[in-house]
């Protein structure tokens, strides 16, 4: 009978657990930081820099896994947010006002909206030594998001772009198909306005986007995947070198973990929190709020292409049956503010002059009964599983059952929750508008052109009327004619409702009151280069 | 009761009852754990049942002005954010959880009894095969499985059932595997065989009589469980769609306002509780019941 | 020995083979693919198809099939589709946390669970019946808490009131008293959940084991009752905990999801159900073929520690 | 000489507290036991026997409590000491030997480790002293190699060889007495008769006194100086072994003694049964306990409690009824079989079958064999060929009974299921009524499978716990979907009561009888399809002595009643001799001697046969003191790599070279009897 005797299993037992550690050990010296020194110790004290107040290091929490920072396929806010304070566009935007100033481009002028001259600043130095910034950078970024083997989804934004061309190193002009008084906008430090180097492009090539290299006040220092992002002081910043020589990220996913972190003092700062109950935990311990208030409008998207919600009045009594604004104070009274409107109240062509609907049931069920629906009709929308069916959901759909229309929700998953909305496959659906310039909003969602799948207009809205107005507005220079066109085109969508304006988003990043100076602009996104901390 | 030793037929307390269930129901009772586990259960659920007839609040009403109250006498369990009767809510979701629980158990049981039995009582290469499917199941991430079903069919009670039948279908059809190899052993198999029984009648007059006792003890831990995954899944928005409402997302919702409201998922939970350990208690029952050898 | 292990490795290849087969098109089934996962808020019809292309969606499925196979067999995991990382490093530093921590909690649990059923076995088998009824009860209390809810409480006392553990921060294995308070909190709340079942099996098969001859043989020969337990009883009773603690072991290399994210632990877990989500199907492919492998690898490790307990065994 | 005592026990109670109601398993018991004497404690199960041994080193466990009475090892009473103090006289001074060798050793532990941890504990040796001194009581008790057997795992050893482990270990540590629980009920006859002869020596050589309890009247005979008889938890007589033999007072004594079949003289007609079944020890004892089966009971037996009194300086019975023998136990006559059986005159269905010509054998078996191919491992496909069954030839004629003999391994069982078709032989035929059903298939085999039946050995597992007896007995008739439902429960009725049993039995759950009664409805279940053959595969193993005789009587009875013939296997001679008309000897898978009962037991000639037979103890101390047993050396190997040549030739006292090299066939001697030994021809 043979069999092996006891000590012999025992090594292979031991042999096997060995396997094991290593493979823990090992991992654990090969991964880390995939490029340029590793980060300081977990305390955070960092050697001494050159130059600036040596050693401070802030503290952030970032709230989801990273997806990559290339200007030309970055997506959701957090990532923007790391994107911004690395790279820079020809303009940029003010933290307190939102408007447009310059960045890389120190002046610019244009006669018509449809040729602009950049002039553009001197002696800027690209990260990691990647040498002076000229004119020959921009024409390569721009080429490239229109380069189709980059496939970038922003590449659209150049549609209205006739030609770019250099006439001298720092010189950049580029002409239009058609005047574009937003196109400052489109050149801006947001996704394709953002200035990539071609070597640093090349020589990392799909790795560009784990290692971003710009002309911003941060340079991507390492990133540990799914636990920490590190980015350092770029000591030759073309305005100076910023007051905080380290910032470390920290992804912590739960919100109600990241307040009690803040609280417990292992982050100095939170990159947002959604949930209404933490908000008042934090605030009432007397943390600063950092708050950017009517960030973006959150709309309810009617498809007017099915029955009923072809018929304005049925849109009008769903409007006037439900009080929207009695929803906000009741679910997050902190993180939702009263909207009228498609554009948020920041925008400057924004106007008050727009029919509003008051919370009046009698009024709706009228509306319901002319419309032929006095005894109401069964809508489905579908909700995204990962924030499931909120209480505000809950509310409304008990508001609608009082004046007959029953509301259904289906639960569906994130990537399938897209995909229904970008195909336009809904009844109705939910939607935070883009709240990055008037344009973004009303041409994509209003303009016929954009009717979905092909674009955002899932309401598939096509008004002639408005549609000329839209246009208009987009040519035209005089900027108080624009205000008026751009008010008129407002004042035709409230009235024919293909979106209900829900609620004003705020944004707010809790942090502790040594973090000095931390505004979200419009675009909610935190220019790390303001930021300073005094403890 | 005499056990035959003297010859008497009669029990002590009256003539030995014929039916079996009759009898083996009569000693479920006498036994200690038997009667806690009826004396919890029986109430619970005639009070699931009975709900929409009992002066309950509507659990869908909303009433925002008493958002978030501490358990009061109008409100025995409080309110949670919209104002709604938690109470009422716990109530009308113990009939769904409960639901959840028994159409879990029941196809696990069923699943396991049949496919188990075909596994051992034919061995050899149906056997391999059967258990091989078995490891490649119960490798795979349950979550992939739950998320995939959620997909493809939307959140709701069918997909959860479904999830969930899956993970533990591959534990029954073990266990049941294991009991008919042990009952094929008995030598009373033999004696049927020796009148060349056909096999329908070796497997439903003689082994799976006996390997019930067992499967129904782990149907009700089963039927437990199911409850409290209902509950984790939620948590990943892949449970029973709110506004109708679940223990299970009760919790989850009750979990997000802990600090400001504890009792909106502890009273919940303590409902979930009992119901799983009378659950255990009645799987403890049976076993000593219907299963003498395990009495020591 | 040998034929053992050419046995296993023989029952490895199809098993894996079946598992990444599986997987590949039960992903697939599920409707929505990685494009409309990024396209978030504002992305059109369009720039969704683009991207599509970039990544290779519209090849054919059973193109995509051959590629991946050829892929593994180099042991070459490609990117992920989304965020273009190499998955290999991905999972090289996903694996060893959740490894780590399924390893530790396995061990946490073994020891409290063992001693508690052994502890109400022993009480049962004197007969003091009240001892084993409430370490039983105890035990099913536990078991019963949900995972999620029990995290947060967990959180609230040791975090919030008593400061002693964080809640967050990078798993950093070169500081090891760091790493142990980082996962501390984790450890405590998974392990909780493996006590009530490791306690359940230890109870019944340490008490069937009581009974047994030799027992009262090692009692016979003025063996003391406590070595009787720890010596003759436990070993004995060792194969069904071993197997439970294996199965228990292979389900948290699974990555337990809901703490993964709780407690921001960048585990497997984490990776999987975040590749899931986006529909990237190299990164969910790839995950669970290394699962599989693992849990193959920890049920040969089961068998082993079987043999080492019982040489009955036979390979 | 007067020995000085050594254990006195005075009044010992023990009893058990299960949820049915206390068990008064020990009620009371007394004796005393001398320095080196050997005293055997016999009695049925349930007697409260073993309970007794194992209160005297306090190993009663939940739910049994000792309740009252003292056990004096010399000056120190052992039930009060602390369970300190007691774990030193366990395994010290008092040394211990269990009944199942097979589940009394830790299987994951090596024989090494268990021998010296007990050795250690009681005396101060170190490591290297304690594996010596180990080796040492291997080799005393008999273990050949010992110094490579000590590192084996008990899994790795036969049950004769554990079985020295064990009395190894008990004597570790030179004990002063040793309590043997049934030693040797688990093993074959020839290695129960080593083991006992090993303890009979170790208790000359060492000087230690020996507890034997022992259910076997024969075993006590050959072992024991004095001999105490228990019943109901009592005992009811106590003596010398001489003494008690020759002239038992105690009617219990009696009949137990005159129910053994007797391996010598001619053969019973029938055995002398005791009526009624064991006390339910849940009632109080009202009386002599004996009372309700004893036929010379008095009134006076039913209401005191006789004690024991002096018969003779060294004899002592606890019975009212002073001296002499009963007239109510005839030696001889026996109730006639109909009033015993209450069977009604004519049994409908049970038609009385003639005998048909001699002739024409009922069963005719052709070099029969049944082969098992062992897989070692994935790749050695040739695994090893184990031969459980490799050639029989034997035929029954009809209304006879062949007594199948032999020990553990030598195919007996596996013959059994051959001839039912429950396995499938690998070569040879069976033929019945003239057919070969050795490979029949479907419902030809279905068809000759009413014509033989068998009765199992377990009476606890060869019944559905689930069904009702009526359902069991009915079974093969609703299989073979015979006659309606209603003649179906009368055929029932009728077959309970066939085998003595009350109608009212029929709603009974199998958990509700005795393993008597169990064995009566397997009976009555083989009978359901009235067949020819009847294969009784060790009916009577698993009862007590006094039970057993009632289930051979029954059988016994059928047998004439029905004309059926009687395929009985038993590894127990004394039952084989009683019931069998011709006998067939098995030794590994062959058969080594065949022919009628009265030529094989009167003068065996195969030397296994010889070594059988004397190894087989008869309940008479006369006799055994007087034969010496002749002890087969080495233990049974195993089917799996049998010795080339005879079989038996590794074992054979008288094995020349011819013997290892040939094998002997079966060849024809004078009485009709066959051998198979190159010696004998």
């Amino acid at each position: 009978m043979t069999h092996i005797n006891r000590k012999h299993t025992a090594a292979l037992f031991i042999l096997m657990i060995g396997i094991a550690m290593m493979f823990t050990a090992c991992s654990q010296t090969g991964g880390g930081s995939n490029s340029g020194a590793s980060g300081a110790d977990s305390e955070g004290n960092a050697a001494p820099a050159a130059g600036g107040e040596a050693g401070k290091v802030l503290k952030v929490r970032f709230y989801d896994d990273p997806s990559g920072f290339d200007p030309a396929s970055v997506f959701r806010i957090e990532n923007e947010n790391i994107a911004f304070n690395v790279f820079s566009g020809l303009t940029t935007y003010d933290s307190e006002s939102g408007q447009i100033i310059p960045d890389l481009a120190e002046s610019w002028e244009t006669e018509d909206n449809k040729t602009w001259t950049f002039h553009l600043r001197q002696g800027v130095q690209w990260q990691k030594g990647y040498g002076e910034f000229t004119s020959a950078d921009v024409l390569y970024s721009y080429e490239r998001i229109l380069d189709s083997a980059t496939a970038s989804p922003y590449a659209a934004e150049f549609n209205n772009v006739e030609s770019f061309e250099a006439p001298d190193d720092y010189t950049v002009v580029i002409r239009l198909k058609d005047p574009d008084s937003n196109f400052l906008h489109v050149v801006a430090n947001f996704h394709q306005g953002q200035i990539v180097k071609k070597e640093a492009v090349e020589e990392l090539g799909d790795q560009f986007k784990w290692s971003p290299v710009g002309t911003g006040p941060y340079m991507f220092d390492s990133m540990k995947v799914n636990s920490e992002i590190v980015l350092v002081r770029h000591e030759e910043y073309f305005r100076g070198p910023a007051p905080i020589e380290k910032i470390i990220f920290s992804i912590i996913k739960d919100d109600d973990t990241a307040a009690i972190a803040l609280q417990n003092g292992e982050v100095d700062l939170v990159m947002r929190i959604n949930r209404q109950e933490a908000l008042v935990r934090l605030q009432d311990a007397g943390f600063e709020m950092n708050a950017l208030y009517d960030r973006a409008v959150n709309v309810k998207m009617f498809n007017t292409s099915i029955k009923p919600l072809d018929d304005i009045r049925v849109r009008q009594a769903w409007a006037h049956a439900v009080d929207w604004t009695g929803i906000s104070e009741a679910t997050n009274p902190l993180l939702e503010s009263e909207a009228f409107n498609l554009l948020p109240k920041w925008m400057d062509v924004y106007t008050e002059n727009v029919p509003r609907y008051e919370y009046n049931p009698e009024r709706a069920k009228e509306l319901l009964k002319e419309a032929g629906f006095e005894n109401g009709f069964t809508i489905t929308q579908h909700l995204n599983a990962s924030n499931g069916v909120t209480d505000s959901d809950q509310l409304e759909q008990e508001f609608l059952k009082a004046v007959g229309i029953d509301l259904q929700f289906e639960l569906v998953d994130a990537a399938v929750y897209n995909q229904i909305r970008n195909k336009g496959e809904f009844e109705v659906a939910g939607r935070q508008l883009p709240a990055v310039n008037p344009d973004m909003i009303l041409f994509s969602y209003l303009h016929p052109d954009n009717i979905a799948p092909k674009g955002l207009n899932g309401a598939r809205y096509n008004n002639p009327e408005l549609t000329v107005k839209l246009e208009a507005a987009r040519a035209e220079i005089d900027p108080d004619k624009r205000r008026e066109l751009y008010a008129e085109v407002q004042h035709i969508a409230m009235s024919e409702l293909p979106y209900i304006p829900l609620y004003s988003a705020n944004g707010y990043w809790p942090g502790y009151d040594y973090v000095m100076n931390v505004t979200l602009n419009p675009l909610s996104q935190v220019n790390f280069y303001e930021v300073d901390i005094n403890k | 009761m005499q056990n035959g030793m003297d010859g008497s037929i009669t029990t002590s307390k009256g003539i030995s009852l014929p039916r079996p269930k009759l009898r083996a129901l009569q000693k479920i009772l006498r036994n200690r754990q038997g009667l806690v586990a009826v004396l919890i259960l029986l109430p619970m659920i005639a009070f699931a049942f009975l709900a929409p007839v009992l002066p309950l609040q509507d659990p869908l009403k909303s009433n925002i002005t008493a958002s978030l109250q501490p358990p009061s006498t109008d409100n025995l369990f409080g309110t949670d954010k919209l104002g709604r009767d938690i109470f009422s809510r716990t109530v009308s979701g113990m009939q769904t959880s409960m639901m959840v629980g028994i159409i879990v158990a029941t196809i696990t049981l069923c699943g396991g009894l049949l496919i188990g039995s075909v596994s051992g009582f034919f061995g050899g290469r149906m056997d391999r095969f059967i258990m091989g499917i078995v490891d490649i199941f119960l490798s795979f991430p349950s979550l992939l499985l739950a998320i995939g079903m959620v997909a493809i069919f939307g959140a709701g009670m069918l997909p959860v059932i479904i999830a969930i039948s899956i993970a533990d279908l591959p534990r029954a059809i073990r266990l049941q595997r294991s009991l008919v190899l042990s009952v094929k052993s008995g030598a009373f198999i033999d004696a049927a065989r020796m009148v060349s029984a056909p096999t329908h009648w070796l497997l439903f007059r003689h082994i799976i009589p006996n390997t019930l006792a067992p499967m129904l003890v782990a149907a009700s831990i089963t039927a437990a469980n199911a409850i409290l995954t209902e509950a984790s899944l939620s948590f990943l928005g892949l449970g029973i769609t709110p506004p109708e409402p679940s223990l299970g997302n009760i919790i989850r919702e009750g979990q997000m306002y802990l600090q400001e409201a504890w009792w909106i998922s502890t009273l919940p939970g303590l409902v979930i509780f009992a119901i799983a350990i009378s659950l255990h208690l009645l799987s403890d029952g049976i076993r000593e019941v219907l299963d003498p050898r395990s009495k020591r | 020995m040998a034929d053992y292990l050419l046995k296993k490795a023989a029952q490895l290849i199809p098993t894996i083979l079946g598992v990444v087969t599986l997987v590949f098109f039960a992903i697939r089934l599920i409707p929505g693919d990685s494009t409309s996962y990024m396209a978030g808020d504002n992305l059109s019809g369009e720039a969704v198809d683009a991207l599509r292309e970039r990544m290779g969606l519209d090849v054919p499925v059973w193109q995509q099939y051959l590629d991946y196979l050829l892929g593994i067999l180099k042991f070459d995991f490609g990117t992920t589709m989304v965020s273009g990382l190499p998955i290999g490093q991905l999972i090289m530093e996903a694996l060893p946390v959740t490894f780590m921590i399924a390893f530790l909690t396995v061990l946490i649990a073994c020891l409290i669970a063992v001693t508690l059923g052994t502890i109400a076995a022993f009480s049962a088998h004197k007969g003091k019946k009240l001892i084993d009824q409430v370490l039983t009860w105890i035990a099913m209390l536990v078991d019963l808490m949900p995972s999620f809810w029990m995290a947060l409480l967990m959180m609230l006392v040791f975090t919030l009131s008593l400061g002693w553990l964080p809640a967050s921060g990078p798993i950093d294995f070169s500081d090891p008293v760091g790493l142990l308070q980082r996962i501390a909190l984790p450890l405590i709340v998974l392990s909780l959940g493996q006590i009530a079942t490791i306690a359940r099996i230890t109870r019944t098969s340490v008490l069937e084991v009581l009974n047994e001859d030799y027992i009262r043989t090692a009692r016979a020969f003025g063996t003391p009752q406590l070595l009787v337990v720890f010596r003759h009883a436990l070993k004995n009773a060792a194969m069904p905990i071993i197997t439970v603690a294996g199965l228990g072991f292979g389900n948290l290399l699974n990555g337990t999801v809901i703490t993964e994210f709780i407690f921001s632990i960048p585990g497997i877990g984490t990776l999987l159900i975040g590749g899931i989500n986006s529909r990237d199907y190299s990164l969910v492919q790839s995950v669970i073929l290394v699962y599989s492998f693992l849990f193959i690898l920890v049920n040969m490790m089961t068998d082993l520690i079987y043999k080492y307990f019982d040489p009955r065994v036979k390979f | 000489m007067e020995k000085e005592s050594l254990l006195i026990v005075d009044n010992l109670h023990t009893h058990f507290f299960t949820e049915q109601g206390t068990v008064r398993a020990v009620n009371g018991v007394s004796f005393e036991l001398k320095k080196g004497e050997r005293l055997a404690i016999v009695g049925e199960s349930g007697s409260g026997k073993s309970a007794m041994a194992m209160s005297l080193l306090q190993l009663i466990s939940y739910p049994g409590r000792i309740v009252s009475g003292s056990v004096k090892l010399g000056d120190k009473d052992l039930l009060q000491m602390s369970e300190r103090q007691l774990n030193e006289v366990r395994g010290g001074e008092i040394g211990t030997v269990f009944q199942d060798p097979m589940t009394s050793l830790d299987p994951v532990m090596t024989i090494e480790e268990q021998l010296v941890h007990t050795i250690r504990r009681h005396t101060k040796l170190d490591r290297r002293g304690a594996v010596q001194r180990a080796i040492e009581l291997l080799r005393q008790v008999g273990i050949p190699d010992p110094e490579t057997r000590i590192r084996n795992y008990p899994f790795e050893l036969s049950g004769g060889m554990r079985q020295r482990v064990l009395i190894a270990m008990a004597l570790s540590c030179s004990p002063k007495l040793i309590i043997a629980d049934e030693p040797t009920t688990a093993l074959d006859v020839t290695i129960q008769a080593q083991i006992v002869e090993l303890l009979k020596n170790l208790s000359a050589d060492t000087g230690c006194a020996m507890l034997f309890i022992t259910h076997d009247l024969g075993l006590v005979a050959r072992f024991a100086q004095k001999v105490a008889v228990m019943y109901a938890g009592r005992i009811v007589e106590y003596g010398t072994v001489r003494e008690l033999y020759a002239n038992p007072q105690h009617p219990y004594t009696q009949s137990l003694l005159r129910t053994i079949p007797s391996m010598k003289g001619p053969r019973a007609k029938r055995l002398l049964q005791i009526d009624g079944f064991p006390p339910d020890m849940r009632q109080p004892v009202v009386g002599c306990s004996f009372a309700q089966r004893c036929p010379a009971a008095q009134p006076m037996c039913r209401t005191e409690i006789p004690s024991l009194t002096d018969r003779s300086p060294t004899h002592r019975a606890a019975c009212w009824i002073e001296d002499g023998i009963f007239s109510g136990i005839a030696k001889e006559t026996a109730p006639t079989a109909e009033e015993l059986l209450h069977l009604p005159p004519k049994a409908s269905f049970l038609r009385h079958q003639e005998p048909q010509d001699a002739a024409m054998p009922v069963l005719e078996i052709k070099s029969l064999a049944k082969h098992y191919k062992t897989r070692s491992s994935l790749f050695r496909k040739n695994g090893k060929v184990v031969r459980a069954v490799d050639g029989l030839d034997f035929s029954l004629q009809p209304g006879q009974t062949l007594g199948l003999v032999g020990e553990s391994g030598c195919g007996k069982s596996t013959t059994a299921r051959m001839l039912l078709r429950l396995d499938e032989p690998s070569d040879g035929s069976i033929i019945v009524e003239g057919v070969d059903i050795a490979h029949l298939k479907g419902e030809e085999l279905k068809q000759f499978r009413r014509k033989v039946q068998m009765v199992f050995q377990d009476p606890y597992s060869s019944f559905n716990p689930k069904l009702t007896i009526e359902q069991i007995i009915t079974e093969p008739l609703q299989v073979m979907k015979v006659g309606t439902g209603e003649e179906r429960r009368k055929r029932a009725r009728e077959l309970i009561l066939t085998v003595g049993l009350d109608v009212s039995y029929l709603d009974r759950y199998p958990n509700q009888l005795s393993g008597g009664q169990r064995q009566r409805i397997g009976i009555a279940r083989a009978l359901a399809l009235n067949p020819s053959i009847i294969v009784a595969d060790e009916p009577t193993s698993a009862l007590d002595v006094s039970v057993r005789a009632q289930v051979i009587n029954l059988l016994a009875e059928l047998r004439e009643k029905l004309g059926i013939s009687v395929v009985f296997i038993s590894h127990d001679l004394s039952i084989v001799k009683h019931i069998s008309d011709t006998i067939a000897v098995m030794y590994l898978g062959k058969i080594v001697e065949f022919g009628p009962t009265q030529a094989i037991f009167g003068n065996p000639r195969h030397p296994y046969t010889k070594a059988l037979l004397s190894a087989a103890p008869i309940p008479d101390p006369q006799l055994e003191a007087e034969r010496n047993v002749e002890l087969l050396s080495g233990d049974l190997p195993s089917p799996a790599n049998p010795p080339k040549g005879c079989r038996f030739s590794t074992r054979c006292p008288a094995a020349e070279h011819r013997c290892k090299e040939e094998r002997p066939e079966l060849i024809e001697m004078e009485d009709a009897r066959k051998v198979a030994c190159f010696l004998v021809s």
